[in-house]
């Protein structure tokens, strides 16, 4: 069928990733990654300001605002690379919310912040509510006109990296129609944020409450686009989480093949036995066609039909693809598998983290079924 | 069963019925472990034993068991019966799972009259914790090979190495313990020897090890010179391997003698079926997605399958080709099941599934993502599923093993 | 939950399982079972009088006309042992048409045809019509009152072994309801019945062209009972499908174990590699559920929900339960079992049958759904 | 490639699929086979012969091999075009299937001057059928163990032995034949040698061998004392097994060469969403139902795979890791992937399902439920999926043989 993806690969693909597997395997070693599991940010901001300088987080922001100038297209092999080595941060909330500012703000928002996050500086988004929608067509938060700006009142769920964040893009209903919010974080009360406790601790996420948070009439982002701009950010952030996903694919089944290669039981190396091996072939061969959707999905993302057709089937396939890969390296590390100490875990749970955000394979493959029949 | 014992049983049954209708425990206020071997907290480990012990003395555990010992003295079925009525009111898991399930039955069959009066009693009261010492670090599957040494020097085994996976480790009074007590032997099996240990002789120390959970629920064990006495050897020396086989064959559900009670809360797959009732993804009903109704109903056909196992299995014409066969895949089906269940569960929180066990936004405090993580404990522990595979296709299929 | 079945077995059921299980072992020799394929009627009719002597034929049919007084409960062994040895035969269609006839028919025809159905006279039904409904909501076929009866029209297909019948029992719409015409297969002209090509060439289907065919007024049955009495029998039909399935999971399992430890490759025996004996592993576990589920099933059959649950429960799990094992059979044969000589292929055919008929597992499932939740 | 090369490729690639749009043929009035494995009458022998000499002649089959041999002499994408257009206007299969994807890529790569001559050009215009002498009676997965003996006699070799599962035996003019010509070689793998054999010789004679969908397809080939020229011996004696896993590269994909076009009916899951757009399930339509449809969704998600794996295996930088992976894996995925497409088909058609080919009723003539029974010939022929996992595990993931 004309409309299905196909792949497409660029030189600056190519390099971003060959430049950011290199970077996160030596920034992002298994220690450092067990070490930032206990920490309160959960990420290393050393490593962060080297981010932006090597100007990964201005990827797909526009020249004009001190950008490259490319598209999510070049920022999949570096999310990929981060989730091959679990490197945490806020990189993937931030290059979202950028995305979500090119789509949906104003040009006075987009002056006064774009560069900023190309150069550093921590943006999120709020777009989840306690009913769990993996879709903007209700938001139950909402933005009052007052004299001095808008009065905000709501909750909103699975906040990515707030604490650290200077700006966060919140959905909200306006006049009865969905719009967005560019609220500072400074303009937050302290108790606004709460830290949730979630699957995936390589990550950080928050619950904001919105009731008493006001914001300047300059806080609206364009109303007129809003609809459209939350629609393409969902789909740009299937597309981002697939890109993690794929690339804590690679490594857990070569963390699972270093196991069965060393591992002695019954005098022989355990992965020479069919009823690991054959199984491994299974995860290896999944991950060899999600990886290929991912690479489909980043080339034609933004073509009209054909790339959200090729981000939910990249979505659903790598979901199913990660968490068998993971289930079974947590079962054939034996008794060490079901300890915190082995690292089967943290690709586990990363997987259902991910089926939990924007919508997992059911709902994707709901949504195809529309798209395709 | 005569008339008369048939008109006892029945009243044993109401009779257990209104006892667990009366006693079962509400909410304690805090998380209940689903199995044994997720006791994490001694707040948890209190509650647990106290349980048990109330339902001993009520009569309701180790009901078959022989009366000397602090058992009913009754048949089976009223143990069975008594079981039951425990799962329809959802009573909490009993701990001491080693003692109960493997010693237990291992000293009724083997045990001498002295280690009997002993021990059995205070299994059933949850006085004596037992724990299990079979698995090393090296050789987990391969439990053929253990290396733990135990050297006779007179009235003492004189113990050196380590054990791993011990579940309530930390608890324990007691261990059954594979060791090696002959380096010459003519086979690694042959040079194995099988032990009532005590873990509270010097020398004996636990290492608590973190699960994938999160949580702490079993130890490393280590032997340096601990010394016991010798009259724990159970059997002869050499002996070791056939009894240790024996008791798996308790736990793999191949042979009776078991107290009763369970150990992990009986997972049907009704048990999803109320989340699934009270669920959105993706801010719809579950029930109102055909798909995931499809899905469920697969899932309640197999759990339903399992219980219906069990049902078969007790009737003989209908096991006549392969005796042992529902038996010896019981633990194979359970584990897998369950494990695919709680995976399945997780999804049917939708967005929420994002959370974990402490967060006021889970599902259930997280429960089923919490249950399937410990799942592995059951697809791994007691014979990883592939092992068990191995051991249906040669013992039940007739496969070779080479 | 307490709808659900539980599993009881009759000293009834056990000595019939016993006998039949030597019975067709004995009289369908696999050289025999090929033999039949290329028969015309495709059946052994010494077999079936030998059947009809030990009263097989009666086991459900009340004591007054004839039959042992038991239930279809008892049915389910004998036909769990013709499945395991592919014992060829109109058993199971003129077990259901006396069931429906038990059910539905008049005491003029209950008294015509039980007895003799007990003794071996042959009966079948013909429900099945183009569109390929599993259930009689709608009925294309008609029968139109006249003068000396009813005139006839429509289609029917998959009408089993009606070649060999005595009678034929049709479900038609009559004055705007279902009714159910008792067709007397001498009244039939030559050119009603078209003998169909089926997957499974154990057995003999056949399409019915009612146009032209007239039955006498005594043809019908009770009307009154007869929606209801077609519900029934579709059950009863999925009920001794799944036993004939159940059966034939048994031996081909058994048959694939048999190859597995002879067959050598590599210098070992082929059963020894987990690639072969795992997967056979999961074949027989799920054929042990599919039996439990078939005996509960048996036991609960006449209990008003419980039973209907039970059967399509067991239906659902035999049928995915055969075709795996069928389906790896073949593989697990290799090069042989690409052949039609391997007898693999056989059971494989067979559950792609029951599939088709009276619903297969996908549509029981449906139904549970709506059943259980 | 150069802008000249690029637009003569783009010309080349219109003609291609203007001459397809108009050369391809309609519905022959008999059922055409899926594949080169299936062709069982006379008819549909000589219809798939004259359609491939008639592509060979219009210059779309064998583009790329060289212009002496009968080939176009044009790089590789000039035929890959080719082979889009053909796949795309859904012309029928090519049947040399062993001659244009293993004997003449092998000829190209280590033929002489002379083979080449011989061979090449009529293995394109399907004037000389070729077929595959590998398999054994007894060793079906162990083609190392092969023990059809050839013997040196003068200027021939003396063949004794049997081969199976040949496809197009009956229509053969040559076989690719391991046969063992050392019986003292240090291992049983250099014993052996290759040959390229003719079928046309006394002493050769062919069994039919009825499939498992009821068709007869390929053939037991018998050799007693056939006597055969002695330069039909292809490298040295004992290359045999090195030359025979070559020619399995071919067919694995993981080495080029190969003529162009299909031997395969290309199955992507849309070619069953045409059959559930008009087929009814139960009575209803079959779209109508979300779990099928569901399920379609997946088949479609994992055909887009494959497709695109194809795509992706030609771009270097995302193969770093594997880059064999991708190819090796090529035969198990599709083999496997078609297997349960067509067995998914079958439920599509619900009632109809119990229909098969040659029943008016069926669906389709019953093509799915054949195309089913046929899929095995490809999971289980060219090394089972079994054997296929194996050959993944230790050459791309590196995992241990034993």
């Amino acid at each position: 069928m004309d409309h299905l993806g196909r792949i497409g690969f660029s030189e600056e693909q190519a390099d971003l990733l060959e430049v950011a597997e290199n970077f996160c395997r030596e920034r992002s070693p298994m220690e450092k990654v067990r070490t930032l599991l206990e920490d309160d940010a959960g990420y290393d901001t050393a490593v962060w300001e080297e981010i932006a300088k090597l100007g990964w987080l201005g990827i797909a922001i526009p020249e004009e605002f001190g950008g490259a100038g490319l598209s999510l297209a070049e920022a999949v092999p570096v999310i990929e690379a981060m989730g091959r080595y679990l490197l945490a941060g806020p990189f993937i909330p931030t290059t979202l919310a950028a995305q979500l500012l090119c789509d949906g703000g104003s040009d006075a928002q987009k002056a006064a912040w774009l560069q900023k996050i190309a150069g550093g500086a921590i943006a999120t988004l709020a777009l989840s509510e306690p009913d769990g929608r993996w879709d903007d067509t209700e938001i139950a938060a909402t933005a009052v006109k007052n004299a001095d700006g808008y009065r905000l009142s709501g909750v909103k769920t699975f906040v990515g990296d707030a604490a650290q964040a200077e700006i966060i893009l919140v959905s909200v209903k306006l006049d009865d129609a969905p719009a967005l919010m560019l609220v500072e974080k400074s303009a937050l009360p302290e108790t606004a944020l709460r830290r949730e406790t979630i699957i995936d601790e390589t990550r950080r996420s928050y619950e904001l409450t919105l009731d008493g948070v006001t914001a300047p009439a300059s806080a609206l982002m364009d109303q007129d686009r809003a609809a459209m701009a939350l629609e393409r950010l969902r789909l740009a952030a299937t597309l981002l989480g697939t890109a993690e996903m794929v690339g804590g694919n690679r490594a857990v089944i070569d963390y699972t093949i270093d196991y069965l290669t060393t591992r002695k039981q019954f005098g022989k190396t355990i992965g020479s036995y069919q009823a690991l091996k054959h199984p491994t072939v299974d995860a290896y061969t999944m991950f060899e066609q999600a990886r290929s959707h991912l690479y489909a999905a980043a080339h034609c993302f933004n073509e009209q039909g054909t790339g959200e057709i090729a981000t939910r089937m990249a979505k659903a396939q790598a979901e199913k693809s990660l968490s068998y890969a993971a289930d079974r390296a947590i079962q054939f590390h034996g008794g060490f598998g079901f300890t915190y100490e082995c690292d089967a875990h943290l690709y586990r749970r990363r997987a259902i983290w991910h089926a939990s955000q924007f919508g997992d394979a059911a709902w994707q493959k709901e949504k195809l079924a529309a798209l395709l029949f | 069963m005569s008339g008369a014992e048939e008109k006892a049983l029945s009243e044993f049954s109401a009779d257990a019925d209104k006892w667990f209708a009366e006693n079962t425990p509400g909410d304690p206020g805090f998380m209940l472990p689903l199995s044994f071997l997720e006791v994490s907290t001694d707040q948890q480990f209190e509650f647990l034993c106290n349980w048990q012990r109330k339902v001993w003395e009520a009569g309701y555990l180790g009901a078959a068991w022989p009366s000397e010992y602090g058992g009913g003295g009754l048949p089976q079925e009223f143990q069975d019966a008594a079981t039951k009525a425990m799962r329809r009111h959802g009573g909490p898991v009993f701990l001491n799972a080693i003692g109960l399930g493997w010693a237990g039955p291992l000293l009724l069959e083997m045990g001498t009259q002295e280690q009997k009066s002993q021990y059995l009693k205070n299994i059933l009261s949850a006085e004596d914790i037992w724990c299990q010492g079979f698995s090393e670090p090296d050789n987990g599957s391969d439990l053929g090979n253990a290396q733990l040494k135990a050297e006779r020097d007179g009235d003492s085994y004189v113990l050196n190495g380590s054990k791993i996976w011990t579940t309530l480790g930390n608890y324990a009074k007691h261990m059954i313990l594979l060791a090696r007590t002959g380096s010459d032997a003519p086979s690694k099996y042959a040079g194995l020897s099988f032990f009532l240990s005590p873990m509270t002789v010097d020398g004996v120390e636990t290492r608590p090890i973190r699960k994938v959970t999160g949580e702490f629920g079993f130890t490393q064990t280590f032997f340096t010179d601990a010394r016991i006495p010798a009259d724990c050897l159970m059997g002869e020396e050499g002996q070791g391997w056939l009894i240790a086989m024996r008791t798996l064959e308790y736990e793999r559900g191949a042979r009776g003698g078991q107290a009763g009670g369970y150990v992990l809360t009986p997972f049907d797959a009704f048990s999803i079926l109320d989340l699934a009732k009270n669920s959105t993804r993706g801010g719809k009903p579950v029930l109102d997605d055909p798909v995931i109704r499809d899905r469920l109903v697969d899932f309640i056909i197999e759990g339903q399958s399992l219980g219906l196992c069990d049902q078969r299995g007790r009737i003989a014409p209908l096991n006549q080709d392969r005796p042992a066969g529902l038996s010896l895949s019981n633990k194979l089906m359970w584990t897998e099941f369950v494990r695919r269940l709680c995976e399945f569960a997780i999804t049917l929180t939708g967005e929420k599934g994002g959370y974990y066990v402490g967060e006021e936004n889970a599902v259930e405090d997280g429960l089923w993502t919490r249950a399937y993580l410990n799942s592995f404990g059951a697809t791994i522990g007691g014979g990883t599923s592939e092992i068990q595979r191995n051991i249906v296709a040669e013992h039940v299929l007739g496969l070779p093993k080479k």
